[in-house]
């Protein structure tokens, strides 16, 4: 146990310290439309340029390899210098990309894998179906073979960005009558297929982020099918391992810095007797405190999660132990902030701004990526061995 | 002694329940026309009589009590109803007690619409839904009076959490009309009280609304009704709105009755309900999982009316300081 | 919807209080031991003698037949003016008498009731088993019939006061092979009879109040069998309806003293920053105020308790929310009282005195009579209609 | 940066786990003979170095840090180690640091028992485990130091709510040894940190020990493990013990590398692992259902031990309000 970086390491922070602070998009990065997508992709585009996109890709698919302790490295600085979230390009650099890694064939590879590096190609995901959101194993959205095609009919839901993305990562039923996980095929959806009809959905905090798709006879090659015909089951699961260890340290940056903010808040407004600033109360200032503790042991256990990574080369099912203690600590802080706050609660805060809006969007930290019921059970059955209900 | 309502009291609910279903549908139909349908639902309060519910018959009302409000406007808040309904019934009682008897029947009449103000920081004041309203009733925990629209000259419009209300920021002006000390502190309980019973509909609404969803929602081939991590949040919500209700209604009834445990009574109402509304619309959400954090879901106008009426009391903790402070009733 | 009662009830509370000021005993109750069921046993014999045993029984078996709210009133009233709990005569009073009243024969009546009331009978239940808690209908005790009586084999468990008991209302199975509710039998027995032994289990809080009852071939007549051999699950079932609506308002109370108690407290002790009462540390205030508010609700949910079942003759499945939230304040309630004390905590109270002991007492408000999980699903299933798990 | 134990730390935990698991096991046989089952383990720690792991070796410690002895100390507190290990790791770190090598000595070869003193209301004092001590290590925010138990004049026995401990009340005596007040600081956070671990270890074992139960125990037909009301306090259970054991380790690592964030570490990992160990306990106590409340089953032992790990660091509030007086460490 160290807290210790080599000199290597701290050699390699203060590079990524420079090329931020000289390459981070200046302005304030728009939290909607086609302003935001064209933003994200062009800060993508920076960073191909400046090496350093797909910084967990291998090197020989043009990504920057980093060790998982230069990955943390890199998202701690990159959330100090407040560069913006990687927004639209996400899924092809964090979960399309390293899936065509692990399973396609080469001329697939081509195709793609630099594109999405550079920024050329946006990719959503396409797996949640309205009667599949936490079981996505019973999903329906079929496939049926027909010559060099497959003719694609159904629906997917909670696809976020769909609207401007150009490739789609797509779970589909291929074989007739099969049930849960068997018979899935993994396709590479070219977004702009005739048949393919995407409806924003409108959040609580009023951003249309998440979108329906709807296929009416979308005709994919066959070969885009990734993995082969069948297999769409273990090709979508083989990514779990490359999920974001060190990325979740941004995450826990953003929140830890949201107290402090908060804090912060509590100096300037009154406390509910009218007569003090609200730090001066106690039961705010407590609250505010236990919040504070709350957001140093995410860092430790963020911490620990990557030299877990670093043993077994995969964060394992404890990621699921931060990423629902996570969202209670995010959903509590701006609970907390909306009784402090007093008055302002009222004013519906602009984008990515004031304590309102991002508590609307807080109700999302505990659905996105399995609700917390998904995540306590996985916590359960995975990390405590817990029987499966039959 | 008797907590639930009586054979009257059903009648008037059930009528109340049959206008308010049709009248404030909570779907797509009232978000999509909110001005109109609120507007014609306020006319159509005023000829069922619900601003006078608690005013003496010789003043217009309907010589019921403050139990007969809470009770109505608990329905009301099932649907969600105008904050002119709450400032209307505020406003007519207000001016009553104040010996405006002209202001008090244009209020009951459906002529005069109400809004809402409430303090803010720094000196300013919140309007709420004052934008289409003539007359203001201003709310604050020493007194409550009437105003003008027109007092506050420099109204500014805000972009409001709630999207079914209006809101503005202005400066505090002198209350035109200021009803003396004693009766604005009974004034003030009354009001509390009946915001309590709004979040009381609103509690039970978004638990209904939720072990629907619970019902019908098939996961894993069955009901997600089945699982003990839906069933037993729910069966927290109903431990919530029981709580709200009762509590809301005890209240109610020691206001009524003038009993001197009324401000106990109340404030302790007001931290209950004001729980119950947070937390119950807040387990809704979750219920629905995503579908439960867009708008397509009826939810999130729950979450944030929730937001809202608790505002309006000033917030809980305002609502548990004072509780702490009173005496006790044994 | 009203708070008043009428000129008889009012006179029928001043008569209550009158009564109660002049013969409650004197001295504190023991909390366990020989002495405590004595205590016991000579109260409800005072309570007989002045008229007021059985409250809710029905006038025609020597009871007092109150009417809903006269039992309020009397409940209020017996809270106030610190009248000891009921003790060692509880099952008898509250579960094996009225059950006997709903089903036994004359006989059985004749020999039962009267000694009941007079505290000549102590009763025990005899439902739990080891292998059967939340579980009721998997006990698995047998009774086999042999001639004119029913041998008994088995263990049961959780049997309060056993010790000091003279019956027992024991569910067994009496058909062997059967399932769940069926073939299930509820008979009156003898504590004396031969082959039964008694073990008490110590709680937390060093009380011995649980037993288990072990059974070896005990003979029970077959003439103490009540409502029918298999039909034991009715029997046993059947004085649901008779759960103590106005009951419950002395435990609320109790709640409310303690809630004024531990303000009081707060008073007199430091705050955590050693310089002020605690009461005047802000997060401290307002635990307690929400405990009050809490307590205070609890009251009106018991009143509107008392009026549901007043029209409907039942306290209804809602009787598990008020069961349901007392257990959650209760337990609050001394866990906030173990950081207010401060170093006090560590100190074992006395019998029935102080915080601590009460504070470890207070982890069966979520056990007895049903779990806390099982009065969610009571509510959630038979108040919200919500399905059974299959 | 690496926050697991490295190969050596997981050698060093192997033995103390091997030695743990049969000195003091948490069963009933433990508290048939307390007094002689500890007092032999408190010897035992002795020949084995524990008292010592964090001295340097020419002091006759093992020449280890915070790090190490908080990694032990977890192990021990899934065992609900006598408070005397801790105090005699404290004792001897006080006594070495202000020079008293010679009671260095005796504390590290075990000769010297030590109990703990924290300071009470009204001036007094609490002795925890002091009867069969020599020496008492005092432990207050401001300052650690030790004293002889002859010190306490007045020393009055009081029924402990932890049966595995003794407990006294005394007058406040003038400490007789007082480090100078900056590394009485430091000792204070070393002092802390060290609870915590025995807390972390607590929350852990109490955990196991619900999820044994849990995976056992039949209800309806199945094991009580696959019911989401079981299921999920277990889930949360393993997040509440996930955070103390990694911000304690965290704290532990922050004071042994002497960084400037240690204060506002240590504070936090007392915060949590003092939620953890209280929480895990009460939960534990619920999953066993009626057998949880009885002394039969062990877990009383631990609800019981997390009041006294909390109480020694001055109770949760007094933390977290250092935390929030504390300076942020982003």
């Amino acid at each position: 146990m160290n807290l210790l970086f080599t000199e290597e390491e701290r050699d390699f922070r203060a590079e990524v310290r420079d090329w931020l602070e000289s390459h981070r998009p200046p302005g304030i990065r728009p939290l909607d439309g086609r302003g935001m997508a064209d933003y994200d992709i062009a800060w993508q585009r920076t960073q191909f340029e400046g090496g350093w996109a797909g910084i967990a890709w291998p090197v020989e698919y043009g990504g920057r390899g980093l060790t998982t302790v230069q990955q943390l490295i890199w998202h701690e600085e990159y959330a100090k210098a407040h560069a913006p979230e990687i927004g639209v390009c996400f899924v092809g650099l964090n979960h399309g990309g390293p899936t065509l890694i692990m399973n396609a064939t080469d001329e697939q590879k081509r195709k793609h894998l630099p594109a999405i590096l550079r920024g050329d190609q946006v990719w959503c995901q396409g797996f949640s179906e309205p009667g599949a959101g936490s079981d996505l194993a019973s999903l329906r959205t079929q496939g049926r073979v027909e010559g060099d095609n497959i003719i694609v009919n159904g629906q997917k839901i909670w696809t976020s960005w769909a609207q401007w993305a150009d490739y789609q990562e797509l779970l589909v039923r291929t074989e007739p009558g099969s049930q849960r996980h068997a018979g899935l095929s993994w396709l590479v959806c070219d977004m702009k297929s005739p048949g393919i009809t995407v409806r924003p959905i409108t959040t609580m905090a009023g951003v249309a982020e998440f979108c329906e798709v709807f296929y009416d006879d979308v005709a994919i090659p066959l070969s885009n099918v990734v993995g082969g015909v069948g297999n769409g089951w273990r090709v979508a699961m083989s990514t779990l391992s490359f999920e974001r260890g060190p990325g979740f340290m941004a995450e826990q940056m953003e929140a830890a810095r949201l107290v402090e903010e908060l804090i912060e808040t509590a100096h300037t407004v009154r406390a509910p007797d009218g007569k003090r600033p609200a730090i001066q109360d106690d039961g705010i200032a407590r609250t505010l405190g236990e919040l504070r503790a709350e957001v140093t042991a995410l860092r430790s256990m963020a911490l620990a999660g990557i030299s877990r990574a670093d043993r077994t080369g995969t964060p394992g099912a404890e990621a699921s132990i931060l990423r629902l203690f996570l969202g209670e600590v995010v959903q509590k802080l701006y609970r907390a902030a909306m009784e402090i706050i007093g008055d302002e609660s009222l004013v519906l805060s602009g984008w990515g701004q004031g304590w309102t809006r991002p508590y609307l969007h807080s109700f999302a930290y505990s659905m996105g990526g399995g609700t917390s019921e998904i995540q306590r059970n996985i916590i359960a059955e995975r990390v405590l061995g817990l029987p499966r209900a039959r | 002694m008797d907590l639930l309502p009586s054979a009257d009291q059903e009648a008037l609910l059930a009528g109340a329940r049959e206008f308010l279903v049709t009248a404030l549908p909570v779907d797509a139909s009232r978000w999509r026309d909110r001005d109109a349908v609120e507007a014609r639902a306020l006319k159509e309060f005023a000829s069922l009589g619900w601003y006078g519910v608690g005013l003496p018959e010789p003043a217009g009302g309907l010589g019921l009590g403050a139990a007969e409000e809470a009770l109505l406007l608990a329905e009301a808040g099932k649907y969600l109803a105008p904050i002119g309904l709450l400032a209307g019934m505020l406003a007519a009682r207000v001016a009553w007690s104040t010996g405006l008897q002209d202001v008090a029947s244009t209020i009951l009449t459906g002529e005069c619409r109400v809004g809402l103000v409430i303090p803010a920081q720094s000196g300013n004041v919140q309007l709420i839904d004052a934008t289409a309203s003539e007359q203001v009733v201003v709310l604050d925990s020493s007194t409550l009076c009437l105003a003008s629209c027109s007092a506050f000259h420099d109204r500014e419009p805000q972009p409001s959490l709630d999207q079914g209300v209006t809101l503005e920021r202005a400066s505090q002006i002198i209350p035109q009309v200021r009803p003396c000390e004693s009766s604005g502190a009974t004034l003030y309980l009354h009001a509390v009280v009946l915001v309590c019973a709004l979040m009381v509909g609103l509690s039970e609404a978004v638990m209904e609304v939720a072990v629907a969803h619970a019902k019908q929602r098939q996961q894993f081939g069955q009901s997600i009704g089945v699982f003990q991590a839906v069933k037993h949040p729910l069966a927290d919500m109903a431990v919530r709105a029981e709580a709200a209700r009762f509590q809301t209604m005890m209240a109610a009834l020691s206001i009524a009755d003038a009993r001197p445990d009324a401000s106990f009574q109340t404030h302790a109402a007001a931290v209950i309900a004001g729980r119950a509304a947070t937390a119950n619309a807040h387990a809704a959400v979750q219920i629905f999982g995503a579908m439960g954090y867009t708008q397509e879901c009826v939810v999130h106008h729950f979450v944030k009316r929730a937001v809202l009426l608790n505002r309006i009391i000033d917030g809980r903790l305002k609502q548990i300081d004072f509780l702490i402070a009173e005496k006790p009733s044994l």
